[in-house]
């Protein structure tokens, strides 16, 4: 145990989780530093392309490895997994609608850009290998989850909620040829196919500065998140725990199923983070589009404003150490 | 000459569009950059998270085919946040 | 109905917000990317000095809390850059 | 009072404003962001080709400055696109 | 002719043209990656400050050359005969109106910032030499076309064009002093006025990203061209192929004068890029305000969707291959 | 004086001041080189996390210095004396009214962000060592001087205004949670915990291309100045004089101050800076709310068009050759 908080506390002390706390702060106290929308998204795509490259390299490097179709099957079972545990939890237990279930579901399932890439520097900073390919898994995550919380509620809620058939054609285009998923599985094969010629070209614009942008976005990041303190009593304190809750036992199960399945300690810290992590760019767009009744107050807050910092600040070290035990418990 | 200012959230613009083309419009005017208040409580556009995003659509027509389109929009409307102003203009030409 | 059209400063813009507010209004819209010119002069904005951003905030309710509304405006608008349209329109629903 | 809005492509926007100048009106303003449908089709703006975005501009005031405004914009709009709508309003003050 | 089969592939595999690619399907496919305008604007702003820069200091470093009053001429006599060609070809042959063909022509006879640039980088990436100043006739030949394509409308249409002498005015102004002129000739006198202790200072700003950079824009420059190609019924077969042709002529024709004159082989391919190039920043803006009667269907399409992408991934090999082939033959 | 003007004029060649003319050039000659606003504000926030995060970073490297508590009072001393000075001068001097006097002297009191990193990148590039924690003066000195100009037009204009209680509430809290101070501050604190390992992480970003970002920002400074010329009519001589007064008198003043302090010749400089600097962003904005009635057209031209243009191309060499005659003449 002494480990994890070691490492959750070395963790702080990087530029990227200090600005993140300095743009949470100054956004707090309303101080106006204002990242134009623009800077913003273009800072997402940037570190898309850089990660689906880096990952795309990498796989050019070392081969596919033996693990990929497991961890395909691994993909879809846990965003599969966790969409029905966070719905059940929000639906059965809190007895929220099954509309604003749905719609936490949705974001839970599905999985956080950044967070992931937080994680993958928290991993190369203290030295632990992962694969390459686990960058298509991150695409793989992303869409799957808002479709099975719509077809729950749907399950769930026959009466009410008519779907427009042409709003769920629009959403199911949107799940596969969404722009995130485009990028970087675009971006993977474009590095794998480059090769070292390519990846030394263009390395000094997507891969030296990578964690000085990193930094930069999560001040922004820091920001988006303070804003949105003011509604956590909106929330209230029981789905204001669940924020906390959900990603711990979505992280956990994460873990233990890739590490069953036999994969390294750092890819499976990796699919603990990505089942611990919750949408705030995808889910947020097509919930809005599908489930227009649910409260976008509950599921903004709750992913971007408790569960987003914690799983970086907090999260990233504990599956890591939780990597780390079973691991040695198991072998 | 019938106006008609229609505020809607980013996010179903494509949809009214598509609703005004239906309809059969002589043109229409879209304006970016729109927030604001009304019964689904402030419009929380964040950098990141596109809901919360507005625009205003404004046609211009005669009566029958703007009280068409406001036939078309109503139902929309009543389910996704927006309003519809309508007032009394001139085409100059 | 009426509907006031107010366009502002970019700087006055909180505290015309808490005006509205304060008068109870049941919705507002703002534009932004205004600018124009007035008795104040053209407005000045560059890409690094904010002042000379405009907005337009529009508030479309009953004739009483627009009325209201102007009433605790004006003075405002007598001290800062701006101005204020009146006309009438019918809210769709 | 009457009210003048003017939509026009970007392109336009400076000769525009000089010849309101030259009119000598009150005031105006001039809204970015603006796309839309009319005569000449759809708005085509892209990032990097400027053709196709469009402002609105809008003047208030005494209704003979308004019509010599139209006299005066009405053969430049025969040739570019844009359109003008004409209403009544009241400046506030 | 393998050899030039075969550069063609190798230029494929680089990381910008691949964006390119994945621009162009992710717009086809109708996948919403935005890059905002403002992102797009900063980029190209980036890319002429630094091709420009470069320049400067090719010439500190090799001195001005004997080559360069010679290349003036050049560059005023190319761009002079392709805007001719092109806007007989389109009146003459295809019968268009002279509108529509002046429109035309002045896209061709122009040039395009981004070709020249990936072609700068196809010859760095293959180790082929070209003298500095050619930045310069960049920016001389940006501007004429649109005034001699006037004029020929002028010339073919007394009756019912009457010129706006203010806007004609206008027009000559800006094809002086338009922003990418006085950017690139600005960045290419401070380049050489610098020298090395300039460029230590701000090449890890300007130099060492900027394939990276490129390879960006390009991605956004895909998705520009995917989203007119529904247009291309629009524009009709006859303007569909001329917007091959006129790439493949103008570029053999800039490669074969530049050769003649005495130019070497990098040099002459850089002069058949700029004529086989068509622009589709200045040119438009100029024309919609000179000729608002031409279809921007026609040449915004022809220019951006289909000879900027023939042209940077077919072309520029072409040019090059001919360019050696002609010195090969001629000595 | 050799040195002054050798020193001033070796300032002169660098791509930052060169690519500043060029923007003032484009700008006059109405050439369309349009850099976005997001991008300008972007840029702006990348400066000052850089400076601060390389200021903390230096104290992390050399320790607190005694001399900081000696630097905070100077700063307070030297920003109260300069708002008084310009404060009387436009008032008994020139006549003007209190409202202008105050607006003019809340900019002149109040400092120039990049004005200060420019003076840092000259003492770099000579090599002249300066205090790690002098960025923390500069966000001390930002605020003060604004309510201290408010406090002079209060006394000096009983009558007239009446200062809306809540507007000033309003620039109290500006002034001590404004963007630019917190981020400064919070870069400068995070740059120091961080201490080496972190300054390495993002140092390709944040540093590395220092140099090239600011040359881009000062194309656009240099566009801004360029367009306010016009108004240098308006501002008329007299006022136009004081601003290249104002800014000599302040900085041999604020060189002077902290010599006899005994501060070394890098940190005296950079205080004659700051003082000599006025603000075109917190200023400006401030007193629009604060003092409607001024006309804008006065202090912006002179703090934009006048007053920096002067300081980063002649001020800067004029402060440190004096700092350096001060020193040797005392010592
Ligand atoms: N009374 C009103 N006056 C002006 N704008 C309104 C009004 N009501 C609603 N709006 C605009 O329409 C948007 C959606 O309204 P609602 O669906 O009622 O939340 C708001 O965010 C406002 O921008
Ligand atoms: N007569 C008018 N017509 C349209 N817009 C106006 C008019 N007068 C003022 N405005 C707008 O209101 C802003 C502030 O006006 P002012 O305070 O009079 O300078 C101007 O910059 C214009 O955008
Ligand atoms: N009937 C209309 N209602 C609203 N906006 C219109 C209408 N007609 C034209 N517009 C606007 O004016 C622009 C130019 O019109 P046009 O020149 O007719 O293509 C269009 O792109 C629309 O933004
Ligand atoms: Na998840
Ligand atoms: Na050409
Ligand atoms: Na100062």
């Amino acid at each position: 145990m002494n480990e994890i908080i070691l490492n959750g506390f070395s963790n702080l002390n990087t530029p990227a989780i200090l600005f993140f706390l300095l743009g949470f702060i100054a956004s707090v106290i309303r101080s106006d530093i204002k990242i134009p929308d623009s800077i913003v998204k273009i800072l997402s795509i940037y570190l898309m392309i850089s990660i689906g490259y880096k990952g795309g390299y990498e796989i050019y490097h070392n081969g596919i490895s033996s693990d990929l179709f497991k961890s395909v099957l691994i993909s879809f079972l846990l965003g599969f997994l966790s969409t029905l545990i966070v719905f059940f939890i929000v639906y059965k237990l809190l007895k929220k609608d099954s509309v604003n279930a749905g719609a936490i579901a949705a974001h839970y399932g599905s999985v956080s850009v950044v967070t992931f890439i937080t994680a993958i520097s928290f991993l190369e900073k203290i030295g632990v290998e992962y694969k390459g390919y686990i960058v298509g898994m991150l695409a793989l995550m992303e869409s799957p989850a808002i479709l099975i919380a719509l077809i729950l509620v749907r399950l769930f809620d026959k009466k009410t909620i008519n779907f427009d058939p042409s709003a769920f054609k629009e959403i199911i285009k949107e799940a596969l040829f969404n722009g995130s998923i485009v990028l970087l599985f675009g971006s993977l094969i474009i590095g794998f196919i480059n090769g070292a010629k390519g990846f030394n070209l263009i390395s000094p614009f997507f891969v030296t500065p990578f964690q000085g942008v990193l930094t930069l976005f999560l001040l922004e990041m820091g920001m988006i998140a303070g804003k949105r303190i003011e509604e956590f009593k909106k929330v209230g304190a029981k789905l204001g725990s669940l924020a906390v809750l959900f990603p711990i036992v979505n992280g956990i199960f994460g873990v233990s199923i890739s590490t069953f399945f036999g994969l390294d300690i750092g890819t499976s810290t990796l699919f603990g983070v990505l089942t611990a992590s919750s949408s705030y760019i995808a889910a947020p767009a097509a919930v809005r589009l599908a489930l227009p009744e649910a409260n976008p107050t509950f599921y903004i807050t709750m992913s971007l404003a408790i569960t987003f910092p914690f799983n970086i600040i907090l999260g990233i070290p504990l599956y890591f150490s939780y990597a780390n035990l079973l691991q040695k418990f198991l072998g | 000459m019938k106006k008609l200012e229609m505020i809607i959230e980013t996010v179903e613009l494509n949809s009214l569009i598509k609703m005004i083309e239906k309809v059969g419009v002589h043109g229409f005017t879209i304006l970016n950059g729109v927030t604001g208040m009304g019964k689904h409580g402030k419009s929380v556009s964040t950098s990141l998270v596109d809901v919360g995003d507005y625009n205003m659509v404004i046609v211009v027509d005669e009566e029958e085919v703007i009280n068409k389109l406001i036939e078309t929009v109503k139902p929309f409307l009543k389910k996704y946040s927006g309003v519809m102003f309508l007032s009394n203009v001139e085409i100059v030409s």
